[in-house]
């Protein structure tokens, strides 16, 4: 019924060369994908929820002085190590390498949260809740999650779907750039690639092969799918 | 850790003495205090997109809003808008919760309280605009149309409304209160090449970059434009990659971006730039061209810059060291197109006039003024403008009283009006409207600036949010907010390009909110005279349809389109024809809403006469070899003296700005306030950064309470160390400003609040030479 | 440890001869000297209830912190990003270490043959049983969706070391209430002859017929036998598998190969402690001064000294390996227990499981009841400190910056672990109410049979020659 | 705010429930045979976004009254739908199959790209003549996942979870 072709591995580029930090990827996730709004007894608590995240890492001493701000959203790992560990199954990673948390299945113990080297994974430590009117910007494409469950980046996964059924509904295949996250449909520098790593002819391959190209706690052997290019 | 321990115990010795139900019922206070789960619109809605501008600050971002079941859902930004190209900052794409935020005002809002007092009564916009009008009409007609002042932090047809309103008013004092990032009129553009506009700077195509201040990126006028063309200067052009160098106290995110940060004493980045120059003369490396064919009044300039900044002096006094110094200007002076780039901000914490003249001058000695890869003049849109405003005798009478407005300050109109509110005014001000703007807010807020503006006996508010000047408003006409008004938008890209954003409700408005120009023009209508007379439009949309058919008459630019198209419009311009046809007006004008705006891909760096507008059709010099004439006979005693470090007060204040703090016209939204200082790690309180060296000597902690003190107050802060602060100096962020209270309003605010206590009614000075003391509170 | 170590290790006499019982067989005249073991089942005093109310209370509270939770969620711990888990699973792992203290012990020592076990062995069994189930309960507290659990089991994934927990635990829970319940028995049948109305109906029904026969003997014993070899191999397994819910991760100082035997050890030591906790306050409490010996404190006394050098070892290894490793990421965990902010509770450790056990147990004049309940005392909180120091710091020291938060409980989660122990502590109560704590027919065959069989035994130890030679 | 440990507790009864809860009465006692069966009218002109919608859709007032807007007999139910098209008054036909919040499904993935007929998951339908208080056939995750085994689609979690 689906004849497919070998299945695309959908990853990201970040080229820290171009990014400002200026966050627009953040706010831009947590938008699409119904984060609760932050409080500030949440953020001082450490349980503001971003799955994307500009991680701060300051080093040296004055006058040289060097802060690398890197916005990170999951790693999508070929070898997720949350994977292995969940009890139940609720988290999986598809064909296409996008590693997905199924809510509905989650039993909260946090298992995967831990043992994840990036801690990119948060939990709803209450019923998510929007003051007054804000939950009237919902997006419908997304649940929201209960209280108790673990929650982590996509890599908009609901787009992916929307843009698969539209191109099969019309008869061709997936266009490259017809499926792209939030974060980087919003990134103004355009630092944030996304395609499919397997495809020689896509961006995101290409910028792969970079010179300037690491990926984080690449020595753990995770396998990450969001490749990082190094200022410079 | 020890605040949750303390919890604890005092838990714990709470529900010793209460029974089994004490902790539910302390939870139960938690949950009234936590709003209700939500649950997105019923799968399968319909969904729409509409083009709009983005309204949350001055960037003028193209946006596409997402409409599920008559809910806005997401905002994304427009691809073919040429500002954004797609891309949005954290402000705009919370744009929804500015739109849903529980603190609007839902209503007009009458003063129930004393003056001054913040109580505010619902009342119906019969009630409220009978109640200004018959107070502009008492004025009017004793002959006092004069003491009305009207505070505009608008732009385009909004702020020509406004001038239209006083034109026939008769009133003299429209005061600029524009946010602080906003593109303004700038200093140095008025005093050296006679043109009243913005300065952009064209960093897409520059090879080196010279940033002075704090945060070119997060504090610029556009801040997604600018990001944009840094990516492009970074890694998207073919010309190679730009070379950044970023000169301030603090290691910013623009610093942090860098190739090199330098960092220097707060408020003597002007220094620099004349020590550079100095070195740039010295070498011999200045653009003969430039001073000789396009400039006048150098000599003297060239006399003073080799006598007195000479890099040993400068290194003395801004910190940076010698080398470091001669290495810059070499490397600036022989990389072509290379320019520098000072703080576009207004308002507190700004450069002062003087410093940006400097930096100013020394793009004009390397030849980066009205250059590819320089500062470049925009030209404006040609629009159509609104037909002559009537004015009868009242009017001109009142229009001939002398304007409270001093553009060349730093701090604006506003300070301006501070000065004239606190006793320095020729006559009072009897009603004053804040339109677009917190005036108390974008003074630094304070006890003496809300003092100042009490001596107003009436203050009305077109505020859609509880603002600080709202609450102490007398009548506040609430706005819609940018998501649900008709509004032209202009602005400019970074390569100087015209841009016009057309701004359309995505959403009929939620409340009871009427769109300020159109009460404006109610309430002319309601005075009646000439005022009424001039506005015979229905309503705004009118005035926008009446003014872009100017765009459509000249048949110049493009509506917006994929960036591909960009090279034919240049293309077909270049030869003389005409890029689009727009077929009729309604076509256009339909064209405009679907594509976002209108634009015209092209700079011409041929017309000189357009960019040096002074008496000598030259680039002037004069204006900065005066200034630093006056000094001339300390010399250099002068510029060591001004190092001093007051004994009581160690520290220098240095604010710099936040991206996500922008945008004082909407509530904090709480996404946005919690990526606010991320790369401190600091977001809903209010911090202050010190160096390990100064927090070492002063004994205080990461983390620890403090107070910050300056000779005019204190206000209390987290203290966090930041290798990235120059010893000796004490940076806050600078917040949006507003009032306390309210359900997502947090310690940003009380940021805000910081400076007024520091430096209150300072604005504009406040960076140079604030100077305090932080202790453990 | 082999049956000819165990007994050279303790070479004094099982029991004092002047006080040893006849060893004619048992008849009415003997009753009165066992009455003692039966009176706490039939006799109960107001301090029992008042006691009783007091953790009663102290439960109930425990409950309704819960009740907290599961309404609010885990929000009302001071759970946080990147500190995932907490006082619960430290909870865990400690209660199921403890859990060791039975079974184990009591297995290892029936395995071996040490006559001294028979007034220990029961009071032991039930620490076990009752144990783990706070254990679990632990784990279904630390739970973020406890509705679910179910789903443990229709979609359990045997990739994942928790389900490995699952099986080993619920497995360790059936064979540790089985070998409780095996000994159990003719105990239970002596209270069904002594009881009447519904507590005779009780035991009836739980004596299984039990007559006292030879055969029934016979049978009681080569199912015990049984048990006590299948259980020592699941006991290991559990606390095994319990430390690989850490080591299978990549976290700093989780992922250790040693972590498995290390827990194992940690477990007995703690429960060791437990144990010899447990039978002071037995014995004060219900005046069994002459079944639970100062002989038992001190050769529990000796144990706990063996394992507590034994787990000192291991941690000595440990922090050494990862010392020399010198992995940076490793070496911000190392640091923060050493001399960050977990030092107090890491060093509280080094004294409370190795200088005060040590210096306590090493010298026979100290190794006292009190000495050993002191003992015992400061090793069961350096215990918990020891679980508290694997399981927060390792989070809290996470690898990418920018989630640093540290992590206290809340009065929720504190009420919630005295809630657990109390609970405990009463339902150990409510058996010693039920059932004798000291096994009564195993001290009267040990009367009868033990002491021949012992003499029998040390016999074929030695070399036949000469003994043989002159039988008397 | 409420605490919902019941209400959505069960990834048990959730998943299994796609047409639970209690009986639904229509507003109007439609005769499904009548129409599809007798008149043979297709199911996607009443529930217009069923082939390429992510919902079915319910028939607006306008659907109805491109036939009912005199009586066409003398069912006293046809008399409702008349009117109902006078008075221009929408009908409030109340929906029968409510899927679980975190369930994504798609009409047009199932319908218009694998061509998958209504019967399959809707029951015959068309040999109604009332409306059904509950869904013929009561759909839980297994069927989907039988269906999809079937048909080779994917059986990843997240092809219907978010």
């Amino acid at each position: 019924m689906f004849e497919r072709k070998a299945s695309p591995r959908w990853g990201m580029v970040i080229d820290l060369d171009r990014c400002t930090a200026c966050q627009g990827c953040v706010t831009a996730c947590q938008a699409e994908n119904n984060v609760p709004p932050p409080t500030a007894e949440g953020a001082a608590q450490g349980r503001s929820i971003r799955w994307m995240d500009l991680v701060p890492n300051v080093e040296g001493e004055y006058p040289r002085v060097k802060a690398r701000l890197l916005p990170r959203p999951c790693m999508h790992c070929d070898n997720p190590p949350c994977i292995k560990v969940c009890p139940v199954g609720a988290t999986t990673k598809g064909e296409d390498g996008i590693v997905i948390q199924v809510h509905a299945r989650c039993i909260g113990c946090r298992y995967c949260t831990n043992a994840c080297p990036y801690t990119l994974r948060y939990f709803n430590w209450y019923e998510p809740a929007w003051p007054e009117e804000l939950g009237l910007a919902l997006n419908p494409d997304v649940s929201v999650r209960p209280k108790g469950v673990v929650e982590k980046c996509t890599f908009c996964h609901h787009r992916l779907q929307k843009a698969r059924d539209r191109a099969r509904a019309e008869g061709r295949e997936l266009e490259a750039g017809e499926y792209v996250p939030a974060c980087a449909e919003a990134c103004p520098t355009q630092a944030i690639a996304f395609g499919d790593l397997d495809d020689p002819s896509s961006e995101v391959a290409a910028l792969a092969r970079s010179t300037r190209v690491f990926r984080l706690l690449e020595d753990l052997g995770t396998e990450p799918k969001v490749f990082y290019l190094r200022e410079g | 850790m020890t605040s949750s321990r303390r919890d604890f115990l005092k838990t714990v010795s709470g529900a010793a003495a209460a029974a089994g139900c004490a902790p539910l019922l302390s939870c139960r206070a938690r949950a009234a205090a936590r709003a209700k789960r939500a649950e997105p619109p019923p799968k399968g809605s319909p969904e729409s997109w509409i083009v709009s501008t983005c309204g949350a600050c001055p960037g003028g971002c193209g946006i596409r809003a997402r409409l599920v079941a008559g809910r806005l859902v997401g905002i994304a930004g427009n691809p073919l808008h040429p500002v954004n190209r797609g891309g949005l900052c954290p402000l705009g794409l919370a744009g929804a919760h500015a739109l849903y935020h529980p603190d609007r005002v839902r209503g007009p809002l009458v003063r129930s309280g004393a003056g001054g007092s913040g109580e505010l009564r619902p009342a119906t916009w019969d009630e409220a605009l009978a109640l200004v009008t018959g107070r502009l009409r008492d004025l009017r007609e004793r002959g006092l149309s004069h003491t009305v002042a009207l505070v505009d932090g608008t732009r385009g047809l909004s702020r020509q409304v406004a001038a239209r309103f006083l034109a026939s008013y008769g009133s003299p004092h429209h005061l600029g209160g524009r946010p602080w990032n906003d593109l303004g009129p700038s200093a140095p553009l008025r005093a050296m090449q006679g043109v009243e506009t913005a300065a952009v700077h064209d960093v897409e195509n520059a090879a080196f970059i010279l940033a002075f201040g704090s945060g070119w990126l997060e504090g610029a006028a556009s801040p997604v434009g600018a990001a944009r063309a840094y990516g492009i200067a970074r890694r998207g052009r073919r010309s190679g990659r730009v070379r950044v160098v970023h000169v301030e106290p603090r290691l910013s995110t623009s610093a942090a971006r860098a190739d090199e940060w330098i960092p220097i004493v707060p408020g003597t980045e002007g220094t620099l730039a004349l020590g550079l120059m100095h070195m740039v003369l010295r070498e011999g490396l200045e653009s003969r061209e430039f001073i000789e064919e396009w400039s006048s009044g150098f000599e003297p300039l060239r006399a003073i810059v080799l006598r007195d900044f000479d890099p040993e002096t400068v290194s003395e006094r801004t910190g940076v060291p010698v080398a470091t110094i001669i290495r810059v200007a070499r490397h600036f002076a022989s990389t072509r197109p290379a320019v520098a780039i000072g703080d576009a901000r207004n308002g507190p914490g700004a450069q002062s006039p003087a410093t940006a003249i400097a930096i100013h001058a020394l793009n004009a000695v390397v030849g980066a003024i009205h250059a590819r890869g320089g500062v470049l003049v925009p030209p404006e849109p040609p629009l159509d403008p609104l037909p002559a405003a009537p004015a009868d005798e009242v009017a001109a009478r009142g229009r001939s009283f002398p304007a409270i407005s001093a553009p060349d300050r730093a701090g604006g109109d506003l300070s301006a009006l501070q000065a004239w509110l606190e006793g320095g005014g020729a006559h009072p001000v009897y009603l004053l409207m804040s339109y677009g703007s917190d005036p108390i807010a974008a003074l630094g807020g304070g006890e003496r600036v809300r003092a100042a503006l009490r001596r107003v006996p009436f203050l009305v508010s077109f505020a859609s949010f509880l603002d600080e000047t709202a609450r102490h408003a007398d009548v506040v006409l609430p706005d819609h907010v940018y998501l649900e008004r008709w509004q032209d938008d202009p602005t400019c890209t970074p390569r100087g390009f015209p841009v016009l954003g057309l701004r359309r409700p995505v959403l009929a408005p939620r409340h009871d909110t009427r769109h300020a120009a159109e009460v404006l023009a109610q309430l002319a209508r309601g005075v009646g005279g000439p005022a009424g007379e001039g506005f015979p439009w229905r309503d705004f949309v009118d005035v926008v349809r009446l003014s872009v058919r100017g765009l459509h008459r000249s048949g110049r630019g493009a509506l917006f389109d994929v960036p591909d198209a960009e090279a034919w419009v240049v293309t077909m311009e270049t030869n003389g024809w005409r890029a689009s046809a727009f077929g009729s007006f309604d076509e256009f004008w339909d064209g405009l809403k679907a594509r976002g705006g209108w634009w015209d891909p092209l700079y011409d760096f041929g017309e000189r006469g357009r960019v040096l507008r002074t008496p000598s059709r030259r680039f002037e010099f004069a204006p900065l070899a005066g200034a630093l004439e006056e000094h001339a006979p300390r010399g250099k005693a002068a510029l060591m003296a001004a190092a001093a470090v007051p004994a009581s007060y160690p520290l220098r204040l240095h604010l710099y700005p936040l991206l996500a703090a922008f945008g004082d016209s909407q509530g904090p939204l709480p996404w946005v306030q919690d990526v606010l200082g991320r790369e401190i790690g600091e977001s809903w309180s209010t911090w202050v950064e010190l160096a390990p060296s100064d927090a070492a000597a002063l004994r205080i902690e990461e983390g620890a309470r403090v107070k910050v003190e300056s000779a005019w107050g204190s206000v209390e802060a987290r203290a966090r160390i930041y290798p990235g602060v120059r010893p000796g100096v004490a940076a806050m962020s600078m917040g949006p400003g507003g009032a306390e209270g309210g359900t997502c309003r947090r310690a940003l605010v009380a940021q805000a609040g910081a400076l007024a206590a520091l430096a209150p009614g300072r604005a504009g000075s406040a960076r140079a030479d604030t100077w305090v003391r932080v202790r453990r509170a | 440890m082999s049956v000819r170590a165990e007994e050279q290790l303790f070479p004094a006499p099982f029991d004092e001869p002047e006080r040893a019982p006849a060893l004619a067989p048992g008849g009415e005249g003997r009753e009165p000297e066992d009455e003692a073991l039966l009176r706490p089942v039939l006799h109960t005093t107001w301090r029992f209830w008042a006691i009783g109310a007091v953790l009663g209370a102290v439960a109930l509270w425990g409950a309704n912190a819960y009740l907290v939770q599961f309404r609010w969620g885990l929000g009302v711990t001071g759970l946080n990003r990147p500190n995932y888990w907490g006082i619960y699973i430290t909870n865990f792992v400690f209660f199921i270490g403890i859990s060791h203290a039975g079974t184990l012990i009591s297995a290892i020592l029936r395995i071996a043959r040490a006559e001294w076990r028979r007034s220990i062995t029961r009071s032991a069994e039930v620490i076990t049983v009752l144990v783990i189930f706070f254990g679990i309960g632990n784990i279904l507290i630390d739970m973020g969706r406890p509705d679910r659990l179910l789903n443990v089991l229709r979609h359990g994934r045997f990739q994942s070391p928790l389900l490995w927990d699952v099986v080993s635990v619920s497995t360790y829970l059936t064979g540790s209430t089985i070998y409780l319940f095996l000994p159990l028995i003719p105990d239970i049948a002596i209270l069904r002859d002594r009881t009447a109305g519904i507590r005779h109906r009780l035991y009836r029904l739980l004596a299984l017929g039990w007559r006292g026969t030879p055969r029934q003997h016979r049978i009681l014993e080569v199912l015990i036998s049984i048990m006590a070899v299948v259980v020592i191999p699941i006991a290991v397994s559990v606390h095994t598998v319990v430390s690989f819910v850490f080591a299978m991760t990549i976290q700093p100082m989780w992922h250790s190969a040693i972590f498995g035997p290390y827990f194992v050890v940690g477990a007995i030591f703690s429960g060791i402690a437990a144990l010899i906790l447990a039978m002071a306050v037995i014995r004060s409490v219900y005046g069994l001064h002459d079944y639970l010996r100062e002989i038992h404190f001190n050769y529990l006394g000796v144990l706990l000294l063996i394992m507590s050098l034994l787990w000192s070892y291991f941690t000595f290894g440990e922090y050494l390996v990862t010392f020399y490793g010198s992995e940076p990421v490793h070496m911000a965990v190392w640091w923060s227990k050493i001399a960050g902010p977990f030092a107090p509770a890491f060093w509280t450790m080094v004294a409370c499981c190795l200088v005060v056990p040590f210096v306590v147990l090493c010298n026979r004049r100290t190794r006292t009841v009190k000495g050993t309940v002191l003992a015992s005392v400061t090793v069961i909180i350096g215990m918990w400190l020891e679980r508290w120091t694997i399981v927060v710091p390792s989070l809290s020291s996470p690898r990418l910056p920018g989630a640093a938060a540290s992590y206290f409980p809340t009065w929720v989660e504190w009420s919630i672990f005295a809630g657990c122990v109390a609970a405990f502590t009463l339902l150990y109560m409510v058996f010693t109410k039920v059932f004798p704590i000291v096994s009564i027919w195993e001290i009267r065959e040990g009367r009868e049979a033990a002491v021949l069989q012992v003499v029998e035994r040390v016999r074929s130890y030695l070399p036949p020659g000469a003994a043989e030679g002159r039988a008397p | 705010m409420s605490p919902r440990p019941t209400a959505e507790a069960s990834a048990l009864l959730a998943a299994l429930c796609l047409a639970c809860g209690s009986e639904v009465k229509q507003p109007i006692a439609y005769d499904h045979r009548l129409h599809v069966g007798k008149l043979e009218l297709a199911c996607d002109l009443c529930h217009e976004t069923s082939s390429g919608g992510e919902v079915a859709g319910l028939p607006p007032l306008s659907t109805c009254a491109t036939c009912h807007q005199e009586a066409n007999g003398p069912s006293p139910e046809e008399k409702k739908v008349v009117e109902a098209v006078q008075a221009s008054r929408e009908i409030p036909w109340a929906r029968l199959y409510e899927l679980p919040r975190h369930v994504y499904f798609t009409h047009r993935r199932h319908v218009a790209v694998a061509r998958i007929a209504c019967e399959r998951c809707h029951g015959e339908m068309r040999q109604q003549t009332r409306p059904p208080p509950a869904a013929l056939r009561s759909l839980g995750m297994n069927d989907c996942l039988e269906c999809h085994r079937e048909r080779g689609a994917s059986r990843e979690c997240a092809t219907c979870h978010r």
